[in-house]
Order: C-alpha cells, then structure tokens, then sequence
C-alpha cells in the first residue's frame, strides 16, 4: 500500500472542520428557515465541496485515476446540478 | 521521462477496497441519485406542499445526524490510517468510536420516527412523507447495515487477521461507511433544508 | 459425461423438448384465434389454449431446469448423483402428473375439473398461471422436494463449488416461492399481491440464480476459461439481479390497489433491472474472448451467447419499455405486456435451457460435440426461432402500441373489441412469425436426428 | 492498476445484499398490508362477493380477460366493467347468460357458461366491488 494517500492524520481533522463548519452553516440557514435561489446555491455548493471532501481525503480517491474517481465526483457536482435546476425551474 | 515517473508516481493508488464493494456503491449511487433527482421532480410540482410538511421535520436531529455521521467518517478514515501504520489498537479505537457515532445516528432516528409514526403518519400520508420516509428510512436501513460490516471487521481486527500490509476489508468497509455519509451529505439538506 | 447417474438427465430433456412442442403448437392456436375468433370454438376455447401454452412452458421450463440440475450437480460435485432411482421415478410422476393435467384441461370443462379435483378444499385454481388443480400442485410440490433432497445430497457428499451452491439456491427459492401458490385470500387485492410472490420472485428472482448457474457451467466448460474468474463474476451479476429486483416487484404493484409509494419504489427499482442483463453480456462475450480452448461444440456456446443478448434484450430492454408507472399507466395489461412476455421468457429461460440441453446432450450420447451437420443444423434452428422471436415481439409491440394509442390515450377511446379488429394486420404477421418459429423448432428437433461424422470423440 | 477482486468479497455483496433488500421488501408489504383495508374496502367482501371470486376462478375467466390490467389480453378488462356497464350488476349478468353456445362466426364470443342465477349475481357483484378498489386512478378511462 502507498503511504502518499494521506500525508497526516492532521489533514483528515482539518477536513473534519471543515466538513462541521459547512454543516453548522447549513443548520443555522435550517434555523432561520431561509429559502430562495441564492440560498439554495449556497447549500448546494456546501454539499458539492463536503462530497469532493469526502470522497477525495476520506474515501481516498484523491491520486486514484480514470473512472471510479470520475464516477463520484460526477455524482457531487451532476446531483446538486440537476436539484438547483429542478428548484430553479419551480421558482420561475 | 521524468513526467512518466511522476505519473507512475501519483497513478500508481489502487481503488481502496475490493472491486466488488465498488460495483455495489456505484449501484447505490445510481439509485440513490435516480431518488433524489424524483424527489426534485415531484417537488416541482407540489411545491406548496412540500414547503408545508418540510417544517414539520425535526431539522435539530437531522444536524446531529449530519454531524454524527461525517464524524464516524472521519473515525473511519483514522482508523484505516492506522491501520496503514500498523496500529491495530488505535484502529480498533477509531473503529468503536466509528460504530459509537452510528449508534448516535440509528438513536436520533428512531427518537424522530417514533415521532413521525406516534403522530399516525405513514408513507401513504402524503407526498411529501412518501419521499420523506422512503429516502431516509432507505438510507437508515444503510446505516445499520454499514455498522453490522464495520462491527464484523471490528470483530476481525481483535482476533489479529488485519497488519499494515494486509487489511482489504477494512478499506472495503471503509468505502461503503464513507458512501453512507456521502448519500446523507446530499440527503439531509435535500429533505429538511432547501427550501 | 464422467458420471454415470448423470444420464438421468437425458430422459428429462427429451421430455422438455417434447413438451415445448406441445407449448408451441397450442400458441399457434391462440395465435389464430386472435385472427378467427371462432377458430376450434367451442371445442377448445382461447382461455383453455392459452392456459396449454402458458402451463406447458412452466413445466418443460421446469423440467429443463430438473435436467440441467441432474446433469451439473454430479459434475461440480465430482460424485455420482445421490439416487438415480429416485430421479428417475419423480420423472415418470411429473410426466404423469403434467400430462394428466394438460389433458384434464383440453378433455374437461375447466369448472368441472375444479369440482372433480375437490377444489373447494383448498382453492387454488382459477388464477393466471397458477391454473393446476390443488392436487397437481401439492404434486409439485412433492416432486420438488424429493428433487431438492436428492441433488442436495449429492452435493453433500461431494465439492461444493459456488455454480452448485447458487444452483440449488435458487431452486430451493423456486420450491419456496411456489408455496405462495396456496395463499389465496377471498380478498382479491391480497390474492394478487401474493400471487406476485410466484410469478415474480420466480421469473425475476430465484429464476435468475439457476439461469446464470447453467450459463456460468456452460461458459465453463466450452470457454475453458479460470472458473475463479467466472464464478466471481456469476456473484456479482446475481446480486445485482436480486439487488434489483426484489424491490423492483414494485413495478407489479402499481395500478392493483396496493399504495402509490410503490409507483416510485417500482419505478426506480425495476428501471435498474436491465443493469445485470447488461452485465450478463458483456460477461459472455468477455469469456468467449478470452477462452482458452476451441470446443468442438460451437452450437452450445452460440445459445449461451445468444441467451444473454436476447435476455437482455427482452427482459432488460422490453421490460424497461413499460416499467415506468407514467409509462405502465397506459401499456398495463395490453399486447405490450405480451410483446415483453414473449421475448423475455424466451430470451431468459428457453435458451439457456436449451443451451445446456446443446452442451450436453451430445455427451450423453457418447460424444464431445454432434457432427458439423448436425451442428449446422442446430444452428438454422437457433436463427430460425430467434429472429421469428424478434418479430413476433416486434408485431406485438406494434399492436400493443395501437392498443395504447386507439383505447386509452385519445380523446376518443374506442372500445376493447372494436380496438382489436384494428390489430388484425399485426395478429396475422405475428402468427405468421409464429409459424416459422415452430418450422424452427421442428429444425431444432431434426438436428437430433442429422448423423454425420462425429466432431471429436470422447 | 490491477483492482483487487476477491470471491469472497463478491459472495459477501451476493448475500448480504439479498437479504438487505429482502428484508426493505418485508417492511414495504407490512407497510402495504396495513393501509390495504383503506384502499380495497374490505369492509364490504360479503359472502356473494366470496361466492363471486370462487365462480370467477372455477371458470377461468382470467384466461381471456384482465382483472385491473392482469390475465390474458384476448378479452375487455373487467375492473371497470360495472362502470362500463352503467354501474348495473343486471347488465353483467345479462351479458353473461346472453353467450351463444356455438359463439359467433367469425369473431370472438365468450363461452356459454350455463351459470345458476345464484353464480350469476355473486359474479356480478363480485365485479362490483373489485371497481370500487382504489387502483390510483387505473384505467385511464372507461374502456378499460
């Protein structure tokens, strides 16, 4: 096994943070139950930053090439995609 | 020349876990991604309802539950770490503190279903608690059964079978646990936040 | 064939064969009588052609899978069967039993074999499929459990590989499934639900299991390909199918008074179905590329071949055509669902059948592979059925597809039978096609009896 | 890059996948089996209803005919046919004993059943209450 894929166990706290910190962003607009499209961009790219988080540091994928990597990334950015259209489009 | 080192270099990682496990989450993935893209759909055309049911949930839970899982994923992700090092007693530390914030998640869960269905709701409620159950009762039934693979390993790990150098299912369990996480990552805004 | 007892076998196929034909000609009948209404009436009425046709493919199905089990389960085992006597005897009683039934349905008025066979005892009868009286299906019952018990313990006494293990697993899930055959509730919206508990968990369930079972033993043995490779594979692709299509029952659930939530569940689900299929595909031709010998016996790798394409295309392709419930709305219970019926069972099930019966009938009769002409042959049949197959689909999709179009989607729908005359043309093409499928067939049946030199010997 | 692709991880997906989704599929029918009696109005099977599906069944009437889109495609549906009939359980009946006994030249023609009055009307109510099930809006329209 390669050692390169995590350099510290530092990095995976620091992401830690990270991750807690968009999710208590979230949970304060949750609080103040805010809605419109500015708002839904917002979380959406929460959600798109947390999955490439996870899916590169924690899952590991980070230096893994061709389709697996591809695949979920694909999944992060083409979902939160499609849900802002779909909100978009019911906001019209 | 030295391109092609540096390439062999940084393209040489493997997927982490068995192949198979690979097949299953993109599978997993694909469904869930279909569900949420429905939900979207059907939103879109009962917009005021789901605006009205969404309020009722208990976004308090649904925090804790965000936060319990990317904290298990992070145990996780130290405890493969570890287990690289050759640390099987920190791994199995990583691992119980892992299963400990699941524990947390399937506890809120049931604390907010016993809610919903105490209130009579079911899944023939509405629309909007159709989806709400379906996705997260669905991504529930995930949750434990990623804490009956991580238990299992657990077990594996005491009785010695896992070193630095061999130690494939904890990354396969690893990378379904992560997935878990992914999928709620999308979930809870989805169900209980956007607006 | 290295073990004696595995000749058992062979009575069972000839039986399947012989049994298809029957399927066959009964579905020609049909077919004409959805041109000439009054075609053999009163005599043989549509509903008791149909439930031949319907009944004879489940049970020469069934005994193809009893066969190809008698034949494996040795093999894989490396030991002879437990009891060849006992095999041998539960053929003569499911032969008996079969024929009897099949003639009580052509001899007997249907209500009056209820009232003989005491079906007011336990009343089973009456519902699609699942036509036997009470007292042949208790019959099956029997015949599969000493079926079980006598390949179970073969397998017991011998290696247990993954291909026996999924073989019997899914036909200890067909005996099981078949149990829900003897639930039927007065209510009606319960007797359906768990009448798709046989229909479905077989056909998109537990059938699947024992179809990639003889697939992966075929590939196996023609292919010579590492059975370390294949049987992960085999894993892989059954557990899609149940991942699948357990949930993907939902698709049944749509319009029969059970809740909408399953109009999502279903939907979603069975829309992944086609995903294994695919798999299976891309499996075979994978194998047939690297294999690793020339097997003198190029028909039954054609067959495998052909199984999954055709499967793929009729349950994956045909079955997601309609598997969405804004879709299924419209096409629920037309000549669409018929269209995917047709090339699904046949895909799936006939041609693995049939190519297991390929790859081993020759050994049971003393030889590697039958001569290049009769393999020829063989071969002009499996063109001949396949494409009357394709078209048969092809003419009921279209006739489906008017159906839609004439009797639930315009602003104008017309009646149901004013809706059939229009279909006529396509009725004719299709039992047209259906002919050259049963000129097919009697070519399959031919090849048995085309000499030749002999390819290889054993 | 060579994946690691064990038998054994793949015959573990193959059975614990199985018995995840077998056991999604138990919650789903409990969950079917607890609103049903809100959607089929059970509270209204009485015995000629009973009687109904038994003539039904004794008959094979499921060989041509659908019941809510199942069964062969040769005959009408018949989950609707009270409504089709003018929500008239005499017109079912009087179709039924209509049947010629030699059929119609030519064309399709049910069978002459010879059925006692008894059967008649356990049948015609029988399809009563099947179109009274909630069957989410299916057919799409009166012909079923």
């Amino acid at each position: 096994m390669s050692q390169t894929r995590f350099s510290s166990s530092t990095k995976l706290t620091i992401i830690w943070v990270i991750l807690i910190s968009l999710t208590l962003s979230t949970a304060y607009i949750g609080y103040l139950e805010l809605s419109g499209l500015y708002i839904v961009g917002f979380l959406l790219l929460t959600v798109t930053i947390k999955g490439q988080l996870i899916i590169d540091h924690y899952i590991g994928l980070k230096n893994v090439r061709g389709f697996w990597r591809l695949a979920m990334l694909g999944f992060v950015y083409v979902i939160p995609g499609i849900i802002f259209t779909g909100y978009y489009l019911s906001s019209v | 020349m030295s391109e092609s080192v540096a390439q062999s270099a940084i393209a040489k990682e493997p997927l982490p876990g068995d192949l198979a496990i690979w097949f299953v989450i993109m599978a997993e993935m694909l469904v869930f991604g279909v569900f949420f893209i429905v939900y979207v759909f059907v939103r879109s055309n009962n917009v005021e309802l789901f605006n009205e049911y969404q309020l009722e949930l208990h976004r308090i839970g649904g925090v804790i539950n965000t936060i319990a899982l990317i904290t298990s994923s992070y145990f996780v992700a130290m405890g493969v770490y570890a287990i690289r090092k050759g640390d099987v007693q920190r791994t199995g530390n990583m691992l119980l503190l892992a299963l400990l914030m699941g524990a947390i998640f399937v506890g809120v869960k049931i604390w907010e279903y016993s809610h919903v269905f105490g209130a009579g709701i079911h899944l023939s409620t509405n629309t909007f608690y159709t989806f709400y159950i379906s996705l997260t009762f669905f991504h529930f039934m995930h949750v434990i059964l990623g804490m009956v693979i991580l238990a299992v390993i657990y077990s594996f790990l005491r009785k010695g079978k896992y070193t630095a150098e061999a130690h494939m299912d904890i990354e396969t369990g690893a990378s379904y646990w992560h997935m878990v996480d992914l999928l709620w990552v999308v979930l809870f805004p989805l169900v209980y936040i956007i607006r | 064939m290295q073990y004696q007892s595995q000749s058992v076998a062979k009575l069972y196929f000839i039986a399947a064969i012989g049994l298809f034909l029957g399927q066959i000609l009964f579905g020609t009948v049909i077919g004409a009588q959805y041109i000439w209404g009054d075609f053999l009436f009163p005599a043989i009425p549509f509903n008791v052609a149909r439930m031949v046709h319907t009944n004879l493919l489940i049970v020469w199905l069934l005994f193809g899978f009893m066969g190809a089990a008698y034949y494996l389960i040795p093999e894989e085992s490396e030991t002879e069967l437990f009891s060849p006597m006992l095999a041998i005897l539960m053929f003569w009683i499911f032969l008996a039993a079969g024929a009897a039934t099949i003639l009580a349905y052509l001899l007997v008025p249907y209500a009056t074999l209820a009232e003989i066979t005491m079906n007011d005892l336990l009343p089973t009868m009456g519902r699609e499929f699942l036509e036997q009286p009470t007292i042949t299906k208790i019959g099956i019952v029997v015949v599969a459990l000493s079926f079980l018990f006598n390949i179970g313990m073969t397998m017991l006494k011998g290696r247990k590989t993954v291909i026996s293990m999924i073989m019997f697993l899914g036909l200890v899930g067909l005996a099981v499934f078949f149990l829900f055959s003897f639930v039927n509730p007065h209510n009606l919206i319960e007797d359906k639900f768990w009448w798709w508990w046989v229909v479905h968990l077989w056909v998109e369930g537990v059938w699947e299991l024992i179809m990639g079972a003889m697939l992966a033993f075929v590939l196996i043995k023609t292919t010579g390909v590492d059975r370390e490779i294949i049987e992960k594979w085999l894993y892989v692709i059954i557990a899609m199918s149940l991942i699948t299509g357990l949930i993907g029952m939902g698709h049944h659930y749509y319009w029969i008074g059970t809740p909408e939530y399953w109009q999502w569940w279903g939907s979603i689900f069975s829309a992944m179905e086609p995903i294994p299929f695919f798999m299976m595909v891309l499996y075979t031709f994978n194998m047939v590329n690297q294999r690793r010998r020339e097997h003198p016996n190029k028909v039954a790798l054609l067959w495998a071949q052909g199984t999954a394409v055709m499967a793929f295309l009729g349950a994956g392709v045909w079955g997601f055509i309609h598997t969405l419930a804004p879709v299924n709305y419209y096409t629920h219970g037309t000549q669409v669902t018929a269209a995917h019926g047709h090339m699904a069972f046949y895909g799936a099930y006939v041609m693995i059948v049939l190519a297991m019966i390929s790859y081993a009938m020759p050994l049971l009769r003393g030889r590697v592979a039958n001569s290049n002409k009769a393999q020829v042959v063989e071969m002009w049949s499996f063109w001949l059925m396949t494409i009357a197959m394709v078209f048969i689909t092809l003419f009921l999709t279209a006739a489906g597809v008017l159906q839609v179009w004439l009797q639930r989607y315009t602003d104008a729908p017309m009646g149901f039978m004013a809706v059939q005359d229009k279909l006529e043309i396509f009725y004719m093409m299709r039992e047209i096609a259906g002919i050259i499928f049963l000129i097919g067939l009697g070519t399959y049946i031919y090849s048995f009896f085309v000499g030749g030199e002999e390819e290889a010997t054993a | 890059m060579s994946e690691v692709f064990t038998k054994t991880m793949a015959r573990n997906i193959f059975y614990g996948g199985t018995t995840f989704f077998f056991l999604l599929l138990l919650a789903l029918t409990f969950d079917t089996m607890s609103v049903l009696p809100e959607r089929d109005h059970r509270e209204n099977i009485t015995d000629q209803v009973i009687l109904g599906k038994k003539v039904w069944e004794d008959n094979n009437c499921i060989g041509c005919h659908t019941l809510l889109g199942e069964g062969a495609y040769f005959a009408p549906e018949l989950g609707n046919v009270y409504t089709r009939f003018g929500n008239s359980t005499d017109a079912i009946k009087g179709f039924i004993m209509s049947r010629p006994k030699d059929g119609i030249p030519g064309r399709r023609s049910m069978p002459q059943f010879n059925l006692s009055d008894e059967e008649l009307s356990a049948v015609a109510e029988f399809l009563k209450w099947t179109s009274e099930v909630n069957t989410a809006n299916w057919p799409p329209n009166i012909q079923g």
